[in-house]
């Protein structure tokens, strides 16, 4: 339980990641949950591929022992370059949303309804 | 404006540092921690920083929009290409077609922790200085892009 | 209202988490057979020492294909919607 | 070994310079004051920290003879470099945007900047 | 070999046959067109509309536009109008309110009831 | 390149080949030609090698394609514990089926845009994205790996946002594209999330490996709760639909007949999960039903809103959420007698049957229809059926056109959405006659709505604010008379179509086992 | 021309630091010196406009290249030291009395005028804030002024330290 | 031996705890921006010495990146802040 | 034990910074609560033995994602309320 702390840590900041999505009017604001949220998923894919007393897994000078999962590792740097790509263009639409609409707030962006 | 004369001095030596250093994370990618993603976002990261230093419109001579585009562009044509290759020599797309060969970047290398020689790995080197150099591109395109829209007041045009 | 039910679903959203992260054991994964292929074969194979870079360029390079392919559609959409209209529309 | 001796106290010289700075990052009025506390203290200590690791670099290096120790070593220098210029830099441009931005410093017997800029 | 036959599980279908009593159809139309009265002129005040000697609307104004079609429809079943467009709000915050809140729903259903 | 390597690796090119093309357009397509050429020429040659594939996958079996082994089939090496250790593309029947599909539209889209959308500025950009969604789809449908249909995802996701917001002089378009992307972002992690925790329990990433040790414990149904709620977002059915109508009504016409693909290959990731991934390990009646109730409410919500819609695009995106209905109503009966197999023989693989042939006829019919909402607002230069009205005395083309598209969506015959209809009608009788009767009450609904926008655009007199208009150039309705013909087609040779096309890909849907030693045997 | 040379020497000795240690016999692997090479020519072409920005090559004299080493080692570390023992002071009573002041500095070029306000950072009781564009004056936080100093209109950057006079070193460095 | 490195580290942690309480309190964003840059710094220490407590020598690259780049987002804070951007 | 309990610190500054990126108003700092967030991120990257992971998520969060952050902040407006 005590050294599940990673998993939780994931757990609350999915959490605080989401309700921030969901609650705040903020466009930016919504953007720094989703930040938040990406860092979560892989943080815990990170998490998955530990293992206890391992080391990285880098053959160069390394001392020889027990290795962590590779495969994790690979997966979160495509995760993390998607998570800024997908950042930067929602950036980017949010300037040109402010450019049209003049605001960020979500309650008054909704042209788009019914 | 712009931020004061220490920054600026500052950012311009730092530039080559970054660069350098970022491309030894490409390069060594194969050996280090690093690799073709990483060493591009450090090299990206020293545009960002010229563009924080400097003015956007101070820049145009030696930061281009089209440089930039033909490096991402570019970069990502060199690696499909390499991935593609392994078709004419007989494997499957994205075969290391190079590794365990002894020609160039095909050293044998040996098991277990050794310091490293960096013409081993066949076709990884290769494509970490193709995503290297589109990564570099591509981050440093969307700040400038984003930078250049702010100084040019951002009103429609 | 809308408060109440994004609270009520966070907390049972947080619950659903918590139950993930105490399902897991931490540290020690129940199977490892592909990891350790890499981690025996991985150096031999594609020569590279960097095991994780001979995973995301060698074993698994198609997807860093389409990390890429992201990053570009990325950045070529922001290119588009900052593009100047010159002509027409 | 050096390295047994010398690098508890050095390590020990770094840790208190940082924990300074982190008592004048919280007790000091404002934010010149915050930022001549940690931007001194912390590159102080982090050199005396690298210095503990550039010894063990060293003592290890002279025992094995292995070409990774001095690897460890320049890279170590190369950071500590990097980070006293770039905190150096970092805080004179905070201090400058927070003056710009209307942050006056507290308790200041004379500020000549306010002047000058008028 | 291209059998247009199509066994559905429950029955047949056949498409040709279909088209065979719709060509029937047509040609049944066309004789009770072609036995109409062949005097129908056109053009002049035959045709033109009476409307008690008001002013014959113009070419435009005659046309039923979108918005006046199924108003009836609308009008019957308002309640149910009434609980759904307003639904569609077109607040960010609530699409995504809506997707936690049904993927909760079917965690219920799927993790809890079950 | 000889034929047999050609044969070999039509796998690898199939995607190579529009992301060479995607990769090159900004350095190349500087000119109105070279964009032509190298958006259509890679086109062409991506769809030649598409249906060259689906011809190879009918006629021979399951196709397997191992990115970076030595040989393609090498799928599962010695010492790796029985787990495929590389990305393998595991081509199926079912991922043939929905490849053509992509070929078909993507074809006739890039001939419709190629005049429709050379009015705007960045055309450059427009064409790579269009191809990189493209390339997108082709491996979302195709791949055998999760993490890599994740990739894929995103890249589709985010190419359709950046094309949804390709007309910036309305900023309506960028709000469309900020809802869909945030949406997509958001269950696109939720599928990550997923996919880590099937990589925690049982250290693979293929879809096979992963079905051939499924325990369906605690954290595979918190899983597989996941996968479905992001599946459903991302194919847009009901109540997780907001997104769609934004979307679908802001992006350009070719773009939305693309859209609407896009869709389809998340409804098809959905049924790979439910049936590949899971299958018979799955409590399969709650899932059934519930598939079956987001079908319900997508049939009925998406009509009903559709109704009252002014907007051309938006009313035809209502019903582009209302179709989805029916190919979730009949694959749901499917999973809801997944575990019997008397009922799966006597009516449930007929209903996959109808479901899948759905997909294939909504694509087409779907397609056609908003490719004749462009054409009627690249000619009046408004969306709104209020302000339209008359066009049929100049656009007779289109007018055809678009009756065949309307006749076909309303499930009229001899055109091919009866066929498919009829399948579900009556295969979703036998499994409970409630549903077949609500979903033909919807299909006289959508007949209704369609007769309204037939009546407010092409009928009636001639508005004289559209004097000057006149029939759209020939690019596109050569784009909208492929689409057609194959609608007509299709309608009325349902059978050769259903034996030779759909059945196998339903069978290839519901053996799950045969799809785990296809992987398993490779090597 | 010569832009490109010095950049691609820097460049290429950051290289050389970066990659000690990487060959088995000697210092540096052969295949090390040649990629570093390459890269360093990439390097220089990128980046020649920025390191020499105002053609000023004042600083390939090794002679001030040592001079920038001792004064490093020696002088500013001592500095940097009673700094610190400074601070720590400060921090423990909680007796400081703060101003800005202007700092006459007579350095002309831009490198030392960066290195001086990063000394001036780094050392007792200062802190650059701001530079005045034309005349070259520094603004410099003082922690501490003493009872009297704050009547005078200007400081001499050389009065600012308490060992050595650091603007001096960097006057024979840099200029 | 290696007992003094995460010592050192343990404490170097506490100071970044420490320093995200001034993040937190901070009453205007220069003192938070302060507070970040004292962060980076310590972050870079605590890298340098848990590369050699858990000796991976190798991963002494990832503090050069770090003392390197944590320097831009000061760069845009500050700019951001003196109303220049 | 005692890498147990700066490993705790480091989740629990984690979890702070995220809250505090919830909780404030002012989106300047909100930004640089999150790259706080993204560093100590990344510093529980390397301690979890992922340096390749650091690196990247060090060069990400430290220098552009913030950057691109204080952009668009700067041009729709630095409090989470203001309208205009």
């Amino acid at each position: 339980m005590i050294g599940n702390l990673p998993l939780i840590t994931v757990g609350l900041i999915t959490v605080i990641g989401l309700f921030t999505i969901v609650s705040k009017r903020n466009l930016i604001k919504i953007l720094m949950g989703l930040n938040i949220f990406e860092a979560a998923v892989n943080l815990f894919l990170i998490s998955i591929g530990y293992r206890e007393g391992g080391i990285a897994p880098i053959y160069t000078n390394a001392v020889q022992g027990l290795m962590v999962l590779p495969t994790p590792q690979a997966l979160t740097l495509t995760s993390i370059v998607i998570g800024v790509a997908t950042t930067a263009m929602l950036l980017a639409f949010v300037t040109i949303i402010y450019r049209n609409y003049g605001t960020v707030d979500t309650d008054r962006i909704r042209e788009l309804r019914e | 404006m712009q931020l004061s004369r220490i920054v600026r001095t500052a950012a311009d030596i730092l530039y080559p540092f970054i660069l350098i250093f970022g491309l030894y994370i490409v390069i060594h990618g194969h050996l280090t921690p690093g690799g073709g993603f990483q060493g591009g976002a450090v090299i990206a990261t020293g545009s960002v920083l010229l563009l924080v230093a400097f003015r956007y419109s101070e820049l145009t001579g030696d930061l281009r929009k089209g440089w930039m585009k033909i490096f991402e562009s570019g970069g990502l044509l060199l690696f499909i290409g390499t991935a593609l290759a392994a078709l004419l020599v007989g494997g499957v797309f994205f075969f290391n077609w190079l590794a365990n060969t002894g020609s160039l970047f095909g050293i044998p290398v040996a098991f277990g922790p050794n310091p490293g020689e960096i013409y081993t790995a066949g076709v990884i080197p290769v494509m970490n200085l193709a995503v290297g150099i589109e990564v570099w591109g591509g981050l440093s395109l969307i700040v400038m892009y984003m930078m250049g829209d702010l100084e040019e007041g951002g009103e429609r045009s | 209202m809308k408060r109440i039910v994004a609270a009520v679903i966070a907390i049972f959203l947080l619950g659903v988490f918590m139950l993930i992260a105490v399902q897991l054991p931490f540290g020690r994964p129940s199977y490892s057979d592909m990891d350790d292929y890499f981690l025996r074969h991985g150096q031999e194979e594609t020569g590279a020492n960097n095991i994780c870079t001979a995973v995301v360029f060698d074993y698994r390079g198609f997807d860093t294909l389409g990390e890429a392919s992201v990053l570009f559609s990325a950045v070529v959409t922001t290119g588009l919607i900052f593009r100047r209209l010159e002509r027409g529309d | 070994m050096i390295f047994e001796a010398v690098a508890p106290l050095l390590l020990a010289i770094g840790l208190i310079f940082n924990g300074m700075g982190m008592v004048g990052l919280l007790r000091f009025p404002d934010v010149y004051t915050r930022l001549h506390a940690c931007t001194k203290t912390t590159t102080f200590g982090t050199i005396f920290t690298s210095l503990a690791v550039i010894v063990y670099a060293v003592d290890w290096f002279i025992a094995s003879g292995e070409g990774q120790y001095i690897m460890l070593g320049l890279h170590t220098v190369i950071a500590v470099f990097a980070l006293a210029v770039t905190n150096a830099t970092g805080a004179h441009a905070i201090a400058r945007a927070a003056h710009r931005s209307g942050v006056h410093p507290a308790r200041a017997v004379v500020d000549h900047l306010k002047g000058a800029k008028q | 070999m291209l059998s247009t036959t199509f066994h559905t599980g429950a029955g047949y279908w056949n498409p040709l046959v279909w088209l065979g009593v719709f060509l029937l159809l047509l040609v049944l139309a066309y004789l009770f067109w072609f036995r109409g009265e062949s005097g129908y002129r056109r053009e002049g005040e035959q045709t033109k509309p009476f409307l008690s000697g008001n002013r014959a609307p113009a070419r435009g104004e005659m046309h039923l536009r979108a918005s006046h079609l199924y108003w009836g429809f609308t009008e019957a079943i308002r309640g149910y109008y009434e609980r759904v467009v307003p639904a569609h709000t077109g607040v960010l915050n609530d699409y995504l309110l809506w997707f936690l809140g049904v993927m909760s729903f079917i965690l219920v259903i799927m993790v809890v009831i079950r | 390149m000889s034929w047999e390597l050609l044969r070999l690796h039509a796998p690898a090119l199939l995607i190579a080949v529009p992301l060479v093309a995607s990769f090159a357009m900004p350095i190349l397509g500087r000119t109105k030609l070279s964009r032509g050429i190298i958006a259509l020429g890679a086109m062409a040659l991506t769809s030649c090698i598409a249906i060259f594939l689906s011809y190879t996958v009918y006629t021979s079996g399951v196709l397997l394609y191992v990115f970076g082994a030595e040989s393609p089939a090498l799928s599962i090496p010695p010492d790796s514990g029985g787990i495929p250790i590389r990305i393998i593309f595991t081509i199926d029947a079912l991922s043939a089926f929905m490849t053509l599909i992509v070929a078909i539209v993507g074809f006739s889209v890039f001939l419709y845009s190629m005049s429709s959308d050379q009015r705007h500025t960045g055309l450059e950009g427009y064409y790579t994205l269009f191809l990189m969604m493209i390339a997108g789809i082709l491996g979302m449908v195709n791949t055998g790996d999760l993490f890599n249909f994740f990739v894929f995802l995103e890249i589709s996701s985010l190419a359709g946002a950046g094309l949804v917001a390709f007309r910036i002089e309305k900023g309506k378009a960028v709000e469309g594209a900020l809802k869909f992307a945030v949406l997509s972002t958001m269950g696109a992690l939720l599928l990550l999330f997923a996919v880590g925790i099937f990589y925690w329990q049982y250290d693979a990433l293929n879809i096979a490996a992963i079905a051939s040790r499924m325990q369906f414990s605690l954290l595979d149904q918190i899983a597989l709760v996941m996968l479905v709620a992001a599946l459903a977002m991302k194919c847009g059915s009901v109540p997780l639909h907001f997104w769609t109508p934004d979307a679908y009504s802001m992006a350009p016409s070719s773009v939305t007949a693309m859209l609407v693909v896009s869709s389809q290959a998340s409804l098809y990731g959905l049924f790979r999960v439910i049936f590949t991934l899971y299958g018979i390990k799955l409590d399969w009646v709650t899932v059934g039903w519930i598939v079956i109730a987001l079908g319900m409410l997508s049939m009925f919500v998406g009509v009903t809103m559709a109704i009252p819609q002014k907007d051309v695009k938006r009313l035809m995106a209502y019903h582009a959420i209302s179709q989805t209905g029916y190919m979730l109503l009949g694959v749901g009966v499917g999973i809801a007698v997944l575990g019997d197999p008397a009922s799966l023989q006597s009516y449930g693989m007929a209903a996959i049957d109808g479901g899948l042939f759905h997909i294939f006829n909504h694509a087409m019919y779907k397609g056609l229809l908003f490719l004749t909402a462009g054409a009627i607002i690249y000619v009046t230069g408004t969306r709104d059926m209020n302000a339209m009205g008359g066009l049929g005395h100049r656009m007779k083309y289109t007018m055809i056109f678009f009756m065949i598209g309307a006749l076909a969506i309303a499930g009229i015959p001899p055109f091919n959405g009866f066929a498919s209809k009829l399948v579900i009608y009556e295969s979703v009788y036998r499994f409970s006659p409630v549903l077949a009767i609500i979903a033909m009450l919807v299909s006289i609904l959508t007949l209704a709505s369609f007769v309204k926008v037939f009546h407010s655009v092409f009928m009636g007199p001639e508005l004289p604010e559209y004097d000057t208009g006149r029939e759209v150039p020939l690019p596109m309705l050569l784009g909208m008379g492929l689409l057609a013909g194959i609608v007509i087609v299709i309608g009325i040779f349902p059978a050769p179509f259903i034996d030779h096309l759909v059945a196998p890909a339903a069978q290839a849907l519901v053996n799950q086992a045969g799809y785990i030693s296809a992987v398993a045997g490779g090597g | 021309m010569i832009p490109f040379i010095l950049t691609v020497l820097l460049a290429f000795v950051l290289y050389l630091l970066l990659t000690a240690g990487s060959g088995s016999t000697g210092v540096w692997a052969y295949s090390e010196i040649l990629i570093g090479l390459i890269l360093a020519c990439a390097v220089g072409v990128v980046a020649r406009n920025f390191l020499c920005r105002h053609r000023n090559y004042r600083m390939i004299n090794p002679l001030r290249l040592i001079r920038l080493c001792i004064y490093v080692l020696v002088p500013f570390f001592v500095e940097m030291a009673v700094a610190n023992l400074n601070v720590a002071y400060r921090v423990i009573t909680g007796r400081i009395r703060p101003g800005i002041m202007r700092v006459r500095s007579d350095l002309k070029t831009d490198l030392g005028t960066m290195m001086l306000a990063n000394s001036i950072t780094l050392t007792p009781g200062t802190l650059s804030v701001d530079i005045d564009d034309s005349s070259g004056d520094l603004f410099v936080h003082i922690i501490n002024i003493e009872e009297g100093e704050e009547q005078k209109a200007l400081l001499r950057a050389g009065e600012l330290f308490t060992v050595s006079d650091l603007a001096a070193w960097i006057r024979r460095i840099a200029e | 031996m290696t007992e003094i490195w995460f010592i050192a580290v343990s404490f170097l942690v506490a100071f970044i705890a420490i320093a995200c309480i001034r993040l937190v309190l901070g009453p205007t964003p220069p003192d938070r921006a302060v507070a970040l840059d004292t962060i980076n710094t310590l972050i870079v220490a605590t890298m340098i010495l848990l590369g050699v407590a858990y000796r991976q020598l190798i991963f002494v690259d990832v503090a050069i990146v770090y003392a390197l780049l944590s320097f831009v987002s000061t760069l845009y804070i500050a700019r951001y802040l003196g109303g220049e951007l | 034990m005692i890498e147990l309990f700066f490993h705790l610190l480091v989740l629990a500054g984690i979890v702070f910074a995220a809250i505090f990126v919830y909780m404030e108003r002012d989106l300047l700092s909100a930004a640089i609560a999150t790259g706080l967030f993204s560093f100590l991120i990344s510093l529980e990257f390397y301690i979890l033995q992922a340096p390749d992971v650091a690196i990247s998520q060090a060069a990400i969060g430290a220098g552009l994602t913030t950057a691109i952050f204080i952009i668009a902040i700067r041009k729709v407006g630095r409090w989470e309320g203001d309208e205009r």
